[in-house]
């Protein structure tokens, strides 16, 4: 089921005019099916091809009825299953039986449109914090977010612990591993976990609702500040989504500079968290060692774009600063030092006695599960999914860029890691071919400030997996909705799974080969 | 797994080497608070405000926005509030007139308003000791160095 | 008639100054030598390179304000600390550092089992510390300290008498003065060397306050003067365990003497050896990963133990066979 | 010389990191200050776990509604004296995030805040620098020649108000 006409054909023979499918909309297809279709239309999608997964559900406002669009990665073709449900009862068929993957997918659009999905009903808050008042949807547009009367915090529960020996140990919101506020509730049976139960929204702070009144100028900033380490697939991934609206003729010379930016940023966010995995296992050096080579990466960032964390490089229409080429010297000496480093990092990672014991064998993510929980980047590499957006759906210069695409089987910590480990030296290729072929002319067109009305999707392959956008516009030169679906969101289920029945003490291990990023998942 | 001394294991890992040789090099620590950093040229820091140009009448069209600025002809002409991402510019009366005034704590240094800003009178410095223990000095007010430029 | 010249020994020279500064110099040796591996420069302000830190730390907890949360055990709580580190400075003064241990001159036989007793006693002390402050954090922290120890000391009791054993005698001074014994038993050293490491919770084997899951370890409750108390603690610990291996397997403060100034020489030569030893100990620490609990202890049970209990025997055959019949190795009577 | 009480606060300065709701670049900022290329531990500056062994609270973030309790219960546990610093734009006055629905909006609409460090996010120079000012702010260095120019008047930090301990 490779391309999507054979798709379109055999949903048409199966529902023939139940649905509609408006093709080359949001890619390769929307598929309207509403009234309970979209359940049927799924089953057939997986049934049909293995590798069908939810990437994201959207929730939308549409006047009288609220939109909930489930947008379907297939192996190549990538289509939106849009069903739509009466304001008054918002009611749908839950997804989760046919596919866990979209637990958190659902609990999150109950918890901001007030969708209820019946068989997967959310208890309390799941993104908003405690002290917000229920009934009140922040995404709706009738409702002014920032003027709702919150309620005193509900009396905390006291963490009464599960029965028997098992005990409930909280890892805080305050916590020297994690470097965001997170809560999990561990239940551990003597020493092996039972449960766990994540808490997020600790650092919810709003950005699709406050996207949807800024200026699309002033949103490619607010959009950069979802997360701080890989901003700037963040203000990709919004800007190409706007570009796929507008269509403006993006110079080439702007694509390589693009390039050349988002690797620098993968580069430095692996260091960082092969680094961090070495301070979760008590093994300082490592993470000592990492960081100070990061730094002459940083001072890279900062040479080409001004900043060393938000480069703000990429804008609508291109990029906003030309690469001067006393610069380019300098970039390839740095890099060169840094491949020189590189097998003494990889002998580490490979053969360290006291690293393997930690990390060989934890957290064992088999590829079945992978598929079904439709995990994103190293976590499903790590696995054996050979699913890297840049080589399945390239965007920007990657089609013309030569690279190999790393896929380990064993699935475990120590897998994940050393995928991350190997692209950091397929990084440090791309940025030296693209600064080799880096073709002359503008770098910049003009655009205007106001984007006529549709709605485009993008997915693109952040340092810890794939980003997804939805951008729908109203003419206007404010966007109408903005929905980011992040990596972490997508790879916490996979932990809550692997943690089950291993020992507390691999927990931190565990957590840390996912690469959290708790500002991309509360967003 | 063996628990004997390290120094026995098959694989010796790369890591014993690399720490004894690094007892010898000179630590990669920069002495900041006494050596001040070399930064790149154009690193984004503390914006320079130049009041005596945002009353330059002669500007042209931003480099990629069109600005529909001739209702605004002469006054001030507040572009760089629009723009601004973090709503850190307000507008205050100086003399008079009504000029822009940046707060550094609502500040993202993203630079927008400098390159939106028709008559450049915003401009880029790479200052970015800006560390204080009184919020009010980092407001930085619009004011005339002297009486001829007010007019 | 009170004997000055004792009391000057037990509170200035050999005795609580002069181990104290001690202590703190060889935190700072380890800090210093911590920061380098990691290639980076380690403190540097308090004194000339950072020499006065750990003094600084010690005396800006002191002045901290001491809380005491509702419900802890407030007995335990409060001299749980302060009682560990007498212990611990007590121990040390059976040390014989100038040649003399502090107490009593020659010192008497056994006073090896009365140290190890010591040590015991103050890891327990930790022990109560961590589960009298009633945090979550710290119960887990101290059960771990429990779990370690008690392990980890049986290997420790039957290193230390390997040396005894060779010896003949159960006494540090005979010890310390017949022979080095790192030259008889080498295997002894390195695996007395391991099990100091999981004694005084270093890596690989710091589980106990290992940051990422236990926070802050059985130390989470405690601010101000009973923490200064606890990291001293600690800080002791690691001295008495290095000054430990230099008696019982270094040759103690023994070594060639200039000018007649042998109490002098004698100390020179101890803190040297001390700091051979704390320098490899830290290297240790600084380049190993942190292991988990359960292969901590798997190690302990199943690796270690067997390997003390194979020195000792080894130690056995050897000194029977081989070395008594030539008087290698026997104590010199003192 | 200043009193050693005084010389003792000023030379060991242990800190605590709380993310109250940050897109995360200060806190790597923050958490790269202590790698070799900057290395605090110069200063004594060591990153505590526990708030109980802290007496800097570094406080990055535009404090979203969930944090705001907690950041407050972790500033109690603290002993006194203790300071906070608020890093970067939003901990400042919540940057590109004020406005939001879920977001306070700067730090010191919860604790009374010593110094401000603005920037998104801060260099590391920059922090090191708040830190120094902040130093120099409960210790105003007399006679030698200033680190980094001291504030105006030495100003006592009007907020944190650095009673006598009570023993």
């Amino acid at each position: 089921m490779s391309n999507a006409a054979d798709m379109i054909n055999l949903l048409e023979s199966k529902f023939g005019d139940r649905i509609q499918i408006k093709q080359g909309t949001l890619e390769a297809g929307a598929i309207i099916a509403n009234n309970g279709l979209h359940y049927d239309v799924l089953k057939a999608m997986i049934e049909a091809d293995e590798k069908t997964g939810i990437t994201a559900i959207t929730g939308l406002d549409l006047g009288d009825k609220l939109g909930v669009y489930y947008h379907v990665h297939t192996a190549k073709p990538f289509f939106t299953i849009k069903a739509e449900v009466p304001k008054a009862d918002p009611k749908i068929k839950t997804v989760v039986d046919i596919h866990p993957g979209a637990l958190f997918h659902e609990l999150e659009v109950t918890d901001l449109l007030g969708v209820v999905f019946v068989g997967n009903e959310l208890q309390g808050h799941f993104v908003l914090s405690e002290n917000w008042p229920d009934g009140v949807y922040p995404l709706r547009k009738d409702v002014d977010a920032t003027k709702v009367q919150l309620v005193p915090t509900p009396e905390r529960e006291a963490n009464k612990n599960a029965e028997g020996r098992q005990v409930k140990i909280i890892i805080g919101p305050q916590h020297p591993a994690l470097l965001e506020p997170e809560k999990f509730s561990v239940t551990v049976d003597g020493e092996i976990v039972t449960k766990v139960e994540p808490r997020i929204g600790y650092v919810h702070r709003g950005i699709e609702k406050t996207a949807e009144s800024r200026s699309y100028l002033k949103d490619t900033y607010l959009v950069e500040r979802v997360c701080g380490i890989c901003n700037p697939i963040h203000a990709y991934a919004f800007v190409s989504t706007v570009e796929k609206i507008l269509k403006p003729a993006v110079p080439e010379r702007a694509e390589y500079l693009r390039v050349i930016a988002l690797e620098l940023n993968r580069l430095h966010s692996h260091l960082l968290t092969l680094g961090h995995a070495g301070l979760e296992i008590g093994y300082e050096t490592l993470f000592q060692y990492f960081w100070r080579d990061r730094e002459p990466i940083m001072d890279l960032i900062e040479l080409t774009s001004g900043n060393r964390v938000y480069g703000s490089l990429i804008t609508v229409g291109g990029v906003r600063r030309d690469l001067n080429p006393e610069h380019i010297p300098k970039i390839k000496s740095v890099l060169e030092d840094f491949r020189k480093k590189m097998p003494f990092y990889r002998k580490l990672y490979q053969e360290e006695p006291t690293l393997r014991l930690r990390m060989k064998d934890v957290g064992v993510l088999t590829r079945e599960d992978a598929l079904k929980l439709s995990v994103v980047g190293p976590v499903a590499r790590g696995s054996g999914v050979d699913m890297d957006i840049r080589k399945t759906q390239p965007y920007s210069a990657y089609d013309e860029i030569p690279f190999k695409q790393i896929v380990y089987t064993e699935g475990d910590t120590w897998a994940r890691m050393n995928v991350r480990m190997d692209e950091v030296e397929e990084s440090i290729n791309i940025i030296e071919y693209a600064v080799d072929h880096l073709p002359s002319g503008p770098v910049r067109v003009e655009v205007p400030r106001s984007v006529p009305e549709g709605e485009a999707v993008s997915s693109v392959e952040a340092p810890r997996g794939e980003l997804f956008y939805y951008v729908k516009s109203n003419g206007t030169d404010m966007p109408e909705r903005v929905k980011i679906r992040t990596p972490t969101f997508a790879n916490i289920p996979s932990f809550l799974k692997t943690a089950i029945g291993e020992s507390i003490a691999d927990v931190p291990s565990n957590f840390v080969s996912l690469d959290p990023c708790f500002s991309c998942t509360d967003r | 797994m063996a628990e004997q001394k390290k120094k026995g294991k098959s694989r010796i890992s790369p890591i014993f080497k690399r720490a004894v040789s690094h007892l010898f090099t000179k630590p990669a620590t920069t002495k900041y608070p006494f050596v001040k950093p070399q930064l790149p040229a154009d690193s984004r820091g503390k914006l320079v405000y130049e009041i005596k140009d945002c009353n330059a009448i002669d500007f042209g069209c931003g480099p990629d926005f069109r600005l529909d600025i001739k209702a605004l002809r002469g006054s001030n002409c507040q572009v760089c509030v629009r723009d601004c991402p973090a709503g850190a510019i307000q507008i205050v009366e100086v003399e008079g007139k009504k000029r822009p005034q940046i707060d550094l704590n609502k500040c993202v240094f993203c630079y927008q308003c400098v390159e939106t800003c028709p008559r450049g009178a915003i401009k880029q410095s790479d200052f970015y000791e800006l560390a204080t223990t009184d919020k009010g000095a980092l407001v930085m007010k619009p004011e005339y160095k002297n009486k001829k430029e007010a007019s | 008639m009170i004997d000055l010249w004792l009391i000057f020994r037990i509170l200035v020279f050999p005795g609580f100054t002069f181990i104290l500064f001690l202590t703190l110099f060889c935190d700072w040796v380890e800090r210093k030598l911590e920061a380098r591996i990691q290639n980076r420069v380690g403190p540097m302000v308090a004194g000339p390179g950072g020499i006065l830190q750990p003094l600084a730390d010690f005396i800006k907890l002191l002045t901290k304000e001491d809380i005491e949360p509702r419900d802890t055990k407030k007995l335990v709580f409060r001299y749980a600390p302060l009682a560990a580190f007498s212990i611990m400075m007590f121990a040390m003064c059976f040390l014989p550092i100038d040649g003399a241990s502090v107490i009593s001159t020659g010192g008497f036989s056994g006073d090896l089992i009365i140290i190890l007793a010591f040590a015991t006693i103050a890891n327990f002390l930790l022990f109560m510390a961590g589960w009298a402050s009633a945090n979550p954090y710290g119960t887990i922290g101290s059960a771990r300290v429990l779990t370690q120890f008690l392990g980890y000391d049986i290997p420790l009791y039957l290193l230390a008498l390997t040396p005894a054993f060779i010896a003949g005698s159960i006494q540090i001074a005979t010890i310390a003065s017949s022979f080095p014994y790192i030259l008889l038993a080498p295997w002894a050293f390195i695996l007395f060397i391991i099990t100091m490491q999981a004694e005084l919770e270093k890596d690989p084997f710091d589980v106990p306050h290992s940051e990422s899951e236990v926070v802050g370890g059985l130390e989470t409750e405690y601010t101000g003067a009973k923490l200064a108390f606890l990291h001293l603690t600690r800080d002791v610990q690691v001295v008495f365990g290095s000054a430990l291996v230099v008696e019982l397997f270094l040759g103690g403060p023994n070594g060639p003497v200039f000018f007649g100034l042998d109490w002098l020489f004698y100390t020179l030569w101890f803190v040297l050896k001390l700091l051979i030893v704390v320098v490899i100990s830290e290297y240790i620490t600084t380049v190993v990963a942190r292991l988990r609990i359960d292969q901590v202890l798997t190690g302990n049970w199943k690796i270690l133990l067997p390997a003390a209990l194979l020195s000792l025997i080894a130690a056995v055959a050897l000194a029977t066979w081989v070395y008594h019949p030539f008087g290698i190795g026997m104590a010199v009577g003192v | 010389m200043t009193d050693t009480k005084t010389w003792a606060r000023v030379k060991s300065p242990w800190v605590l990191h709380f993310n109250s709701g940050a897109c995360n670049g200060c806190d790597i900022e923050i958490v790269a200050l202590l790698t070799p290329k900057y290395d605090v531990e110069r200063f004594g500056i060591k990153l505590e776990p526990s708030p109980r062994h802290a007496d800097v609270l570094l406080v990055t973030g535009a404090v979203t509604q969930q944090c705001a309790e907690r950041l407050k219960r972790v500033y109690d546990q603290m002993p006194q004296p203790k300071f906070v610093v608020a890093i970067g734009a939003c901990a400042c006055s919540g940057g590109v995030f004020e406005g939001n629905y879920n977001v306070l909006g700067g730090v010191d609409k919860v604790l009374p805040v010593s110094a401000y460090i603005p920037g998104c996010p801060p260099r590391p120079e920059a922090i090191i620098d708040g830190v120094v000012k902040l130093l120099n702010a409960i210790n105003p260095p007399k006679k030698k020649k200033e680190l980094a120019e001291a504030p105006k008047e030495a100003p006592k930090p009007e907020v944190a108000p650095v009673e006598e301990v009570k023993q």
